[in-house]
Parts: structure tokens; sequence; C-alpha cells
């Protein structure tokens, strides 16, 4: 079979998926949201709320791991290095002034930009795969956190927790909620549309392409998983304002998560491909499932099986229609 | 030395073995009298069902893939076989394969006929497997449960005190795993497939028959090595195997089987267990906070992998 | 009467002891007659997600919520806006600094306590000791240490090493036999709960066997029992995860506006294998159940089920 | 990019390479490679497969650095570490692997090479593609086109020195036709190109002069009205280049007649590719399928090796009809395939021995012990029979391409078939292979196996063939016996022409 007309016979196959990708998400979480109103009516300002509340860290590691994922990595250590920044926001700040707080919050999430670069650096470096290094250095970052702050604990000045925890503009416009709207529209959006976005996709899809192109990839990569880094610093941050302490261990789960998150959000883990919003709606979904669990009374634990089976069935989607595809 | 890094590159099984001993004598030097013939049958009996789970990571990630399913199938596995017990041993325990062989099933339909890439896929059966055994395990506090004796004897005991029972399984899953991978139809193929799949379409073979088969094998192992487990610790619990998720990709990646497919074996994987094991070890025994250990852990793991790479080269 | 809705927050999953607590929480609520449903909120997680977890439930309806809290300050604020509500909140098995929440748990730091003091004692004062931690990083953890490290000063003459079991079975043995191997003298054990896995890797390792302190587990109980005679010498410090019923119980007490202490603390006992012991060993143990369920099924005066309905798990 | 000294006075020297040399791992690619360009030439490089040419080119255009070597731009040292410094320097080239990100779209590639889209479309324009939808991902985008495409954005940032590594090794006769008049012109407003080809003929017509690489050392330059036969001289090192004009000459065809044919496709249908082809190939003969790029051969064989379905029509082999659902079920009725791109078909990370024994598991029954010995000397059959070249056997992606392909080629040899089905097997091969490979399915032929063999330069139909069908739109427009099948016979046909006004050719 030519390079050609593998390519043609692919495109159909791609192009539905594509299509599946970029609608398919949205549409879920629309459905996902209706059929929490049906099944409690009362859900209001309260619940949007929890669910902001709920799933600001997840999107944070979300979006981190998507964009590390778009530019063709892997990154195992997202949850250690949120962890990190949980700790060292929690220990600096809990004597700190609120402007003072501002400040700190800055510089924790350029020491998560570092944590991040330094992943991307020793891949470069050390040309081992992306799931090798960031599974060890997970492991280094998690050590990292437990030096910081052994036990949970440590604080953040009242309005600095506000920040995340209120809801200033309206009740039914939690901060969380807009705190996610800016982290992601001031940080990812502009630079998705910038000759750097442009970079960090053409690196996922074809590095020596990039390369040809007047990329480079090496650079592109530390900046993929610096930028993640970044990401990884506010959600550890988004953590201490809403739980108003650090827990050394809380960033466990936002490991895995973050990658079913990026899966369902219809991210090809092959690089190249897809954007955040995908990602971010999926780490509401994601968070929204537990809650339709509890107000319908079925045991949560049925959730990780959905989760697993959400995993498993978007994936297969476009890879039942490749199948369809190649039967035809 | 030109020569003898040479030698090494031509042959980097002997470069592990080589590291192998040097973290033996590392542990002997700094502690001396802990290298006993109890200390090596007690990294041997531990060393075994991370190498089980790693003979069924190195079968999978030889075609390119991965298996995140394994400690929640070993986990499952040892639970069916405790909460089971009561109703007879032989049927616990197939109960237990039937467990492997179901999410081996599942894995290998998503993996090869639906080409779901495996790290989602087993990442979600994985997730599916946890929550439905903690669904499970709440209808299971009145089930009586036990390890039978036998697998007990399989996962704690020893032979005149000093061989580790299930070193003799294990040694029977490796012979089995370098026939295999070296002398069988289906051991070629599994490296072709990682190497490339479609010039095994090409070539007439049928892929997804491979890849199933695989997974399923994979998923087998898993559940054998939860067996073991068990047998070791002698009750079953829903964290049982989680420990073991990244160390067996960790022992298969410092025995240099390629994560991208195509390229290594099981020799490798066996002394990356050996290599994962004795620095647990080495690590207990040294006397710093447990930050450091981890730091430690993920630093080491980190420069062999480094140097293997570079060896490798 | 109206029948009240309960809901359970939880966030560590899989593990023996946190499955019982759930189970004693349905089987009091079905035995107390008073609760239409349980609504359980279970899965693994920190502060973050227990957060969101108490706010659905809050949502669903519960006029009482029993937390295990993952985080003594952090669920504070949603905590108070339970109450705000007039949702009765008990946490129990650790506490919160809430002012608003009813606290029910076992003593942890008096738990870590009365076991080392027993072993010290045991061992005259004098000798090598291991300290099987739980997880670095966990409350419970912490307090135990704390309390050992309290008892530790009266006895100057006791060297400690300290290792982090994790809290799992494998970690546990390999770690133990380890030590077994390395020739280090130890004269005594005190585990944070994983005890049986060391009683098991002693028997395995065909070495004599060293006190060992442990928790209420079915499973370490039996080995008292049964290997005292090849001379295991050890004590079982109860820590029942019954405090979830209990706290069940309190709540109701206080939706039926009975007056009860904010605090209670259940004070751990310590069960030793001498043969006065012995007899309280055997009456407790089940040979029924999971060697890492405790016996304690239940929390006199707070809990009014039996054996069969905490078995069941089964709420109304 | 560093500056250096100025090296050489000669005005008309732009780019002068000296004694670079360049090695991966055990393999040498490049000892002593040099090359002089001067302004305003159109310069051939040219050498067998593996001589080092793209390695060169990449090595000049500071893909990756040299292990020793002097590179001087308008007699200034320069060092580049990266396409886009040399780009910078006015040095731009069109690699012989698409270099165009796949998911990107075209425009975004622009914008990503910093290429203004006017000046791309200006030159698509040139080269009459200028009705590409520019918001189409790469990926979508035929092969062919995608070079044109690549061409237009090195040309677009205006380079003094272009560099173009077998951009007509994949492209019709009427694009590649295209792209010479846009070089020519390129070269007629005073800058200079380094052109890579296989193609004796097209060398010929454009380059003025040309350096050849042997092994990875400049051997001389010569200019292209020199005899064919010189240069190839020059690229093989004169034994065995003649050995390779040695080879026996075409054997009378041996087709037994009256037999069934080994393969018959009747009113073969494949959506709108292909409609109502119908042929016949006997025992013993060499079939030859001549079209242009894009004419529904690479579904001809696809369907006729199993990789494809057919929509409608029946293929039978000896006389029997076949039901293809797998290349497996071709592979059982004989009909095997060389498929276009050798790297389809090979394990690039094993050994010369497993990937010549790769197709006999295909079955079930294979999946268990290996009889080793056997298996080794079928092997050493093939590869003998092959000469491959088995320095390298442990792993052949450190082959040369022609030895690669004769992997594939040995593969099919060791497992036995019918039919070969041979898809344009010599493309990007020097010719001293070529030569051997034409020989070698004569040999098949002889020995009364079929071949059906697909070639994009037309002459090679009446050097290899018995008899020639030309596909047109998805049709058969033509058959002629091998003798009358000229390259202006061929082409008529291959642009749909039955009578002698012009058409256009198909987009
Ligand atoms: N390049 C391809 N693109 C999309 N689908 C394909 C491709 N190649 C094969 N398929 C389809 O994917 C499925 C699995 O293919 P795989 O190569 O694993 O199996 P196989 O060996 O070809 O066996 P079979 O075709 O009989 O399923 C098959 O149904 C096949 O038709
Ligand atoms: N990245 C690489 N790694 C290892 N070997 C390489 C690499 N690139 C090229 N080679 C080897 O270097 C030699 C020269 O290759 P190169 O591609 O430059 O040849 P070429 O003259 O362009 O051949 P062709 O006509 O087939 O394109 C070959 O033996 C090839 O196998
Ligand atoms: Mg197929
Ligand atoms: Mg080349």
């Amino acid at each position: 079979m030519s390079a050609a007309n593998k390519m043609e016979a692919s495109s159909a196959a791609h192009s539905l998926s594509r299509y599946l990708r970029a609608t398919g998400m949205p549409l879920l979480f629309l459905a996902s949201i209706l059929a929490t109103l049906a099944i409690h009516r009362d859900f209001g300002a309260f619940d949007v709320q929890s669910l902001a509340l709920g799933a600001l860290p997840l999107a944070m590691a979300a979006t981190a791991q998507a964009i590390v994922v778009i530019s063709g990595g892997i990154d195992l250590s997202v949850g250690s290095m949120i962890a990190v920044a949980n700790v060292l926001s929690a220990s600096l700040m809990q004597h700190a002034s609120f402007r003072q707080s501002l400040g700190l919050a800055v510089l924790i999430i350029l020491v998560g930009a570092v944590q991040g670069a330094i992943n991307g650096t020793l891949i470069v470096l050390s040309r081992i795969p992306d799931i090798v290094v960031t599974l060890t250095t997970g492991f280094i970052w998690g050590g990292v956190a437990l030096l910081i702050l052994e036990r949970p604990g440590g604080g953040a000045p009242s309005d600095f927790l506000e920040i995340g925890a209120g809801a200033d503009l309206s009740p039914v416009l939690p901060n969380a909620l807009l705190l996610l709207i800016v982290a992601v529209g001031v940080i990812w959006v502009p630079i998705r549309s910038s000759r750097l976005g442009l970079s960090l996709y053409a690196t996922g899809s074809d590095p020596i392409a990039a390369f040809r192109s007047g990329v480079d990839p090496r650079l592109a990569r530390i900046l993929a998983y610096g930028l993640g880094g970044v990401f990884c610093g506010i959600g550890g941050v988004a953590l201490t304002m809403t739980t108003g302490i650090g827990a050394p261990l809380a960033g466990a789960y936002y490991t895995l998560s973050s990658v079913a998150a990026v899966v369902i959000g219809g991210v090809s883990l092959n690089g190249g491909r897809g954007g955040v919003l995908g990602p971010v709606l999926a780490a509401l979904l994601l968070t929204l499932l537990p809650m339709d669990l509890i107000f319908l009374n079925i045991d949560p634990n049925y959730g990780q099986v959905i989760q697993g089976t959400l995993i498993v069935l978007v994936v297969m989607i476009g890879g039942f229609a490749a199948f369809m595809q190649g039967r035809s | 030395m030109s020569k003898a890094l040479a030698l090494l590159r031509g042959h980097t099984i002997l470069a592990l073995v080589l590291l192998l001993a040097v973290f033996v004598l590392g542990i002997e030097i700094a502690r001396p009298g802990t290298v006993t013939p109890l200390w090596v049958s007690n990294a041997l009996l531990f060393a075994a069902p991370l190498a089980i789970l790693g003979a069924g990571q190195t079968l999978v990630m030889l075609t390119g893939g991965i298996d995140l399913s394994v400690a929640s199938v070993a986990t499952g596995s040892a639970y069916i076989l405790a909460t089971n017990a009561a109703s007879g041993d032989g049927f616990a325990l197939a109960l237990a394969l039937v467990l492997g062989l179901a999410v081996g099933i599942v894995n290998g339909l998503g993996v090869a006929v639906l080409r779901v890439q495996p790290l989602v896929m087993t990442l979600g059966t994985g997730l599916m497997v946890g929550g439905a055994m903690t669904v499970y395990s709440q209808y299971m506090l009145a089930s009586q449960p036990h390890v039978p004796a036998m697998i007990q004897t399989l996962g704690a005991g020893k032979l005149i005190g000093l061989i580790p029972v299930d070193l003799f399984l294990w040694a029977a899953i490796a012979a089995l795993m370098l026939f295999t991978l070296h002398r069988t139809g289906f051991g070629r193929l599994l490296y072709a497939v990682g190497d490339n799949r479609e010039a095994c379409h090409l070539a007439g073979i049928r892929v997804w028959r491979v890849l199933f088969l695989d997974y399923v094998l994979c998923a087998l192992l898993a559940a054998i090595a939860g067996l073991v487990l068990v047998g070791g610790t002698n009750a079953a619990d829903l964290s049982l195997a989680d420990v073991y998720l990244l160390p067996s990709v960790a022992c298969v990646i410092i025995g240099g089987t390629s994560i991208f497919g195509g390229r290594g074996g099981y020799a490798g994987t066996i002394v990356g267990a050996l290599i994962l094991t004795v620095l647990t070890s080495i690590l207990t025994l040294l006397d710093v906070p447990e930050p450091v250990k981890q730091i430690l852990y993920g630093a080491i793991i980190l420069s062999l992998a480094a140097a293997y790479a570079r060896l490798t080269a | 009467a109206d029948k009240y809705v309960v809901g359970v927050s939880n966030t560590l999953i899989g593990n023996g002891w946190r499955e019982e607590m759930i189970c004693s929480i349905k089987a009091e609520a079905e035995a107390s007659g008073l609760v239409s449903k349980v609504i359980v909120a279970n899965r693994n997680g920190g502060p973050s997600e227990q957060i969101a977890d108490i706010r659905n439930l809050i949502s669903a309806g519960a006029n009482a919520i029993i937390i295990n809290p993952s985080d003594r300050d952090a669920l504070n604020p949603v905590i108070k806006q339970a109450v705000d509500k007039g949702i009765v909140v008990v946490a129990v098995d650790q506490a919160v600094s809430a002012p608003e929440a009813y606290v029910l748990t076992n003593d942890q730091v008096a738990y870590a306590k009365v076991g080392a003091k027993w072993l010290f004692d045991k061992l005259g004062g004098k000798g090598n000791v291991v300290e099987m931690r739980g997880i670095d990083g966990v409350p419970a953890d912490a307090d135990r240490h704390q309390g050992f490290t309290e008892v530790l000063k009266d006895y100057p003459d006791i060297k400690v090493v300290s290792v982090f079991s994790g809290w799992a079975l494998n970690k546990t043995a390999q770690e133990t036999k380890d030590l077994l191997a390395s020739g280090k003298p130890i004269d005594g054990v005190w585990t944070s709960g994983i005890d049986s896995t060391v009683v098991d890797a002693y028997k395995t390792a065909q070495k004599p066997f060293v006190p060992v302190v442990g928790a209420d587990n079915n499973g370490f109980i039996g080995q008292l029992i049964d290997l005292k005679s090849q001379g295991l010498s050890g004590a079982a410090v109860s820590n029942p995860p019954a405090v979830g019923g209990a706290g069940l119980g309190l709540a109701l007490d206080v939706l039926q506006k009975k007056e009860h202490p904010h605090v209670v603390k259940i004070t751990p006992v310590v069960w030793d294998n001498s043969d006065a012991g012995l007899v309280k060993l055997k009456a407790a143990y089940n040979p029924k159940l999971d060697p890492f369920y405790s016996v304690a099924i239940d929390v006199k005066p707070y809990t009014q089920y039996n054996m069969d309905q905490i078995l069941a798990c089964k709420g109304p | 990019m560093q500056n250096g000294r100025p090296v050489s006075a000669d005005e008309n020297l732009l780019l002068r390479v000296t004694g670079v040399a360049k090695r991966f791992g055990s393999v040498i690619a490049l000892r002593a490679a040099g090359l002089e360009l001067h302004a305003g030439e159109i310069h051939a490089l040219m050498g067998a497969n593996g001589a080092g040419k793209s390695t060169l080119v990449k090595v000049i255009t500071g893909e990756f650095p040299a292990d020793a070597g002097e590179l001087a731009v308008a007699g200034a040292v320069s060092v580049f570490r990266s396409p886009a410094e040399a780009r910078r320097a006015g040095i731009v080239s069109v690699y012989q692997d698409p270099a165009l990100v796949p998911d990107l779209t075209i425009a975004q590639n622009m914008r990503l090479a910093r290429v203004p889209l006017e000046a791309v479309r200006d030159v698509m324009r040139e080269l009459g593609i200028e009705r590409l939808d520019l918001t189409r991902r790469a990926r979508e985008i035929d092969y062919p086109h995608l070079r044109l495409i690549d061409l237009s954005r090195a040309l677009a940032s205006k380079p003094r020195i272009l560099i173009l590594d077998e951009i007509t090794a994949a492209l019709p006769a009427d694009l590649s036709e295209r792209v010479f008049a846009v070089v020519r012109d390129w070269r007629r407003r005073g800058h200079s190109v380094i052109f890579i080809s296989h193609r004796m003929a097209e060398v010929a017509a454009l380059a003025d002069r040309a350096t050849i690489l042997r092994d990875g050392v400049t051997v001389g330059v010569t200019s292209t009205r020199d005899a064919e036969e010189k240069i190839v001289d020059m690229m093989l090192g004169a034994e065995v280049a003649k050995a390779a004009a040695e080879a026996p000459p075409r054997a009378a065809a041996g087709i037994i007649r009256g037999a069934a044919p080994a393969l018959e496709v009747r009113d073969l249908g494949f959506g709108h590719t292909l409609s109502g082809v119908s042929f016949r190939l006997g025992v013993g003969e060499i079939l030859g399928v001549a079209a242009l790029e894009g004419q529904g051969q690479q579904e001809l064989f696809d369907c006729i090796a199993g990789v494809r379905r057919a929509a409608s029509g029946e293929i039978l082999a000896n006389g029997r009809a076949l039901e293809l659902r797998h290349p497996a079920d071709a592979i059982r009725a004989g009909l095997v395939l060389v498929p276009a791109n050798r790297l389809h078909a090979l394990l690039p990370q094993r050994s010369i021995r497993e990937n010549v024994a790769l197709s006999s598991f295909a079955t079930f029954r294979a999946w268990g012990p290996i009889t080793m010995r056997a298996e080794r000397k079928r092997v050493e059959n093939a590869v003998e029979r092959l000469s491959i070249d088995r320095r390298a056997s442990a792993e052949v992606r450190r082959l040369s391409g022609g030895n690669q392909q004769k992997v594939v080629i040995a593969r099919w040899l060791a497992s036995g078939f019918r039919t070969l089905l041979c898809f344009d097997p010599t493309r990007g091969i020097d010719i001293g292979t070529k030569r051997q490979i034409y020989a070698l399915l004569r040999e098949i032929a002889a020995q009364g196996a079929s071949v059906l063999l697909f070639t994009s330069e037309l002459p090679e139909i009446r050097l290899a063939c018995d008899r020639a069908i030309v596909l047109f739109a998805g049709r058969i427009t033509a058959e002629m016996p091998a003798a009358e099948a000229d390259e202006a016979h061929l082409l008529r046909a291959a642009h749909g022409l039955t009578a002698a006004e012009p058409a256009e050719a198909p987009a």
C-alpha cells in the first residue's frame, strides 16, 4: 500500500473521528448537564459552585496534560507537581498578607514552570521515552512535596482563599469557574494561535518535519512541559484556594485522571491533534459524574467503573469508525 | 576500557548483571553482614511476583503496547481467590484466573480489533476492574475469606528454609517466556508486530490474533502474579498490587525492552526485576527519611534508564 | 415520625477497615429504624474531592452527614455551610477542627501510646524496636507517631528503627523480611495496623517470635491465640471501625434533640495474649471474618445493630 | 550561523563543500564528500542507493552536524545548526521524504516556516496547483501534491541555492515536466540548484554538471553530456558496473499457451478509481502496467493482493475464482505483493533472517516451535539468490535501499509464490540494483512464475516485460506487446489518447 493511498484511506476515518472529537465532547457534556437537571431538579447556584470547585484542580491538570500530549509527550508527574505547588503555597502563604500571597502565587506558578521544564529537559537530553522519565520524576517531585510539608497543614489568608472559593460576580458564576476560564483563556488561547502554539502542534505531529520548518523540536518539547508545569502550578494553588491547606499526597489522584480527561476530551495520544476545551469539559464531566451518582444514591464506586467504561467507549468510537471503514 | 565497553554494548544483559552485582556489593559494603543466603532467598521470593507481572508487561511492550490494568487484575485475582476459597480451593483458583482471562479478552478486543491505544484501553479496564472489585467487596464482608494453604506455600514457602517456592513457578514461566520469544512463531510475531504492524498485515499475518492472544496472556500472567502476592501476604486487600504497577513497567524498561516495541526480551526483565527488588531492600535498610527514599528511588531508576540509553545508542 | 436521610463521606477505598466502617453505618441505619436512606459518597481522593462530596450530600438533602475526614482543617468551611442549613455533621475516626461538628474518634495518639507502652514494658524498657508506621503525610499516621514518640521519651534504653509500611501488605512483608535478613537485632515490633503480615514473615523466616503490637484485626487476634504456644506474645489495640455506626447513633440522637458533648474520644484498650487476656481474645475472634477486619463490631452505647446486620452491610 | 574567514575569491563559486564525513553508529554514511556549486547552475548529485546523497544534503542544510568537513557559502565558512539557519543563508532543500507537518493545514505549515503565503501561491500557480485548498491538512493531501507544496514552500523563500532530493521519484511524467520548467526558470533568474535523481534522462536534460558520490566519497565531477555509462562507471566503480551491464538480455517469454492464466482479472471495479478492468496474465509471463500517477494502479494492485476489497468484478488465479478479504487470502492463492514503499513491508529493527521468514508464521500452525535449521536453509537460499549484502544483517534498517528491496523479494522467494505483484520495485533504486532486479524478474518468469509489474519509469516496460497494459482514469486504454511499448506510445495511452489530438491530463 503506498503512502499516498494509505493516507487517503485513513483520511476518511480521520475526518469522521476528528468530527466526533470536535463535537462529541461538548455534546456529551451538554447531555450530562441535561441529565443532571432531570435527576436533580433543584440543581442551582450551590451545585454550580460545587461543580466548579471540584473540577478546578482536575481541569488544570487536564490542561497541563493536554498541552504535553499535543506536543507529542505524556506527563505522569502531573499529580506530584500539583502536590508540590499545593504544599509550597500552603506553607509559604500561611502567615503572608493578601498581597504577598498574590506575589507568592506567581512565584509558585513559576516554580511549576521550572519543574515542567526540568522534566522536558531530562527527556530531551537523556532521550529516554517520556513515560519513563516522568514516571520517575513523579517519584522525585512526590518526595519533594513530602520534604516541604510532611503532613497536611499550612494555610493562606482568607481573602486569598476567597479568590477561588467565592462567587463575587454572580452566584451562578462562581470564582472557580471564572478562574478556570481566565487561566485557560489568558495563557493557552493566545499561545495556541501563535507561532509557538503551531510549533507545539508541529512537534507533536512530526518532529522532523517541524525541525525542517524551522522549529527547534527540543526547545518546543521543553516549552510544552514547562507550560504544563505552569498549569500544574495553577492547579496546586487552586487546590490551596479550595481546600485552604496543603496536603503532600493530595496530587496523587490527578495523574491518571488527567490522562483520562485528555482521552475522554478527544485529544489523541499520538500528539499533534486536539485542543484544551475537550479535556476541560471532560474534567467537568468527570466531576459531574459522582455528583449524579450521589443524587441517584448509587454506589459511587460504580463511578470508577463508569469512568473506565467512558474512557474505553470514547476511544472505541474512533476505533469502531475505522473498523467499519475497513470492512466496507 | 573501550573494549570492555564494546563488550557491554554487544551484551547489554551483561551490563545489567554487572549493575546488579554492584548493587549487592554496595549493600554489603554499606552494611556488612547483610548479604546472607537468607537475604538472597528473600530477594528472589519478592522478585518473583514482580518478574511475573513483568513477563506479561514484556509481552505487550514488545508489540509497542503497555498494560496499565495488570495491578487491578492481580489485586482482583487475589481478592476473588480469598473471598471464594470457602467454596473450594480449586473453584476459587479457577475463578481468579477467569478474571484474568476476561480482562485479557476485553483488552485484546479493544487493542487488537478496535485498535484502541493500549495505554488508554488498559487504563480504562484497570479503572473498571478496580471499581467493580470495590463494589464486589461490599457484598463480601461475610464470605469467610482465607488464602488456600497451597497458595500460601506458593507465595511464602521455602524449601529447606532457603529456596523460595515461587522461584520454581518463576523459573518455569521464565523458561517458557524465553523459549516462546526466541524459538516460536508466536514469539517472532510479537517482535514483528511491534516493529511494523503494517508489514505483518502485508505478509499475510492476521495481526489482531497476535495482539489478542498477547493481551490475554499478559492478563493471565497478572492474575497468576496476584496469586503469588496473596500467598505472600496471607490476606487480600483491594490495594494489594497497586504498588507493583509502576515497577512492572520499570523493570521491563530497565531490562532494555523498547517501549516502542520490536526490541528487547525477557532476560533483561528478569534482571530488571531483581535490580528493583534489591533497590527496595537497600532503601529499607538505609536510615533516611521517607521522602528521601522516594527521591532516591526515582532518581536511581532514571539514571539507570539513562545509562542504558547511552549504552545502546 | 419522619425518617432521616443520612450522607456518608469517605475518601479512602479498598481498605478493609474503612469498608467495615461504612457497613457499620448502614447497619446502624437499618437497626435504628429512623433512617430512610443512606447516601454513600465513597471514593479515593483528598480534601478537594471530599469538599465536593459533602457539598453534593448537602444538595442531595441529607439530614446528617458522617465524615471520615481527609484533613483536620480543610473541611471547616463546608462543614459550617452544612450546619448552617441545619444538618448534623459528625466526624468519625479522625477529628476536624470545626467547632460546629460533632467529633467521635478513636484516640489515635492514645492508640499508639498504650501499644507502645505495653511493648516497652514487655521488653523491660530495653531493646531494639521497629516502628512500622503507615503512610507518611496522613494525619492518623502523624498522630500515632506523636503518641509513640511521647511514650518513647520515658524509655531511654529503647532504640527505634522507623519504616513506612504504606499500610500495604506486600510492602510490609518485604520490609519485615528485609529487616529479618539484614541481621539487625530486633527485640519487638510495633505496627500501625498491618500486623498479621509481620507475624507471618517471622513464621516463614523461621525466626523466633518477638513481641508484636497490632490492632484488633481478626487475623492478628487469631495468631495471638494460635501461636501463643509457639512463643508469640503480642497485644491488640482496639481501633473499632464501628465508630462509623457510633457516629450515626450520635447524629440520630442529636436530630432527636438529645444533648451530646461535641467531642467524644473512644479510648483504646489493649488486649494481650497473656493467660488472662486470652479469654477476651477468644471471645472476640471470629473465624468467618476477613483477617483485616476489626473484631470490634460495635461501640456501645452508640450502636444498636448486631453481628448479622453489619455482615450483611445493607442500609435501609 | 557563524560566519568565518573568506576561503576563496572565486566569484562564481557559490557553495563549496569539502571533506564531509558523517557516521551513524557503525554505519559510515559519508567519508570524504565534497561539492562545488557555481552561481546559476543546475548541478546534479548522483550516486547509487546509500551513497550518501541525502546525508550530504542534510549536512549542508544543518539537519545534523558533520563529524568533519567544511562548508563555505560565497567564500565564507559557515556552519548551520538547523535547516532554519540554512534557510536564512539562502539554502533551502526539498528533502527526500515529506517535510510538511501532517496535522497542520498547508497555510499553517507555511506560517510555521515563516514563508509568506502570497509567495507560495505564486509558485503554486506556476506549478499548476493553485486550486489546492490551503486550509486542508497536509495529512489529507496525496503524496505527489505534497511534494509540489514542499517545492512551493522552498521556492517561496527565494533561496539562492535550492536542493531537490529525488523530487521526481514519486511524480508522474506530466508533473515532473512542470517541475523542470520551474527549476529552469529558477536558474534563469540566476539562482543555483542541486538536483538529485536516479533517472539519467532527467539529469541529462536538466543539469550542466554532475558530482558523483560512491560509498560516501566524492569520486568525480563530470559534465552530464558525458555518456551515461561513464557516470554509471563512476557511481558503481568500474567492475560492478561491468557486471551489471552484462546481465543477460531478456529471455524469450515462456508463456505456456493453452494453460489457464496465472491471474485473470474480470471487470474489476473499485470506487471511482477502477472500473471494468479485465486482463489475463499468462504463466511465465511478465505483464507491465503503465500509468501516470493516480490512475488506479495502486488500487488495482491492492485489490489483487487482498489489501483492499474490490467493489465488483472477479479475480481468478489458475482458473479459480478468489475471495480476497485479507492479504493472507491472496498469499494462499499464490499472489504476493512487493509494495511501492519497501518500508511498509519490512521490520526495520529485525534481522534479515526474521524479515525473510516473516510470512511463514501467518498460520496458527506455525505459531509453535520453529525448526531453526530448516528456516536457516530456506532463508540462506533466498538471500544468496538475490546476493543481498549481509554485512549489516542484524537490523535491516541499516541496509541500503536496494538491499532492503531485495529482502522484501527474498521473503517471497523463500515462501514460494505463483504470481509476483511488483509495484514500482525500482523506485529510488540505483541503476546497478535495478538491472539486478530485472534480471531476477526474468529468471522468475523463466521458471514458470508470473509477474505483474507496475513501473513509473516507462522505458523499463520494454526492458523488462513481455506485454504491457496501460491504465488511464481507472480503465485499460491500451494493450500492446513489449516490442511496441516505446515511450511515446505508452505516454499517449497513459494520457487516455487513442487518436493524435492532445487531451487534458486528469487532475
Ligand atoms: N490500515 C488500516 N486502517 C484501518 N483499518 C484497518 C487497517 N488495516 C486493517 N484494518 C482493519 O482493522 C482490523 C484489525 O486489523 P489487524 O491488522 O489487526 O488484523 P488483520 O491481521 O488484518 O486481520 P483481519 O483483517 O482478518 O481482521 C481488521 O478488521 C482490519 O480490516
Ligand atoms: N539516520 C540514519 N541512521 C543510520 N544510518 C543512516 C541514517 N541515515 C542514513 N543512513 C545510512 O547512511 C547511508 C547513506 O544514506 P543516504 O540516505 O544518504 O543515501 P542516498 O545516497 O540518499 O541513497 P538513496 O538513493 O537510496 O536515497 C546508508 O547506508 C544509510 O543506510
Ligand atoms: Mg487487517
Ligand atoms: Mg537519498
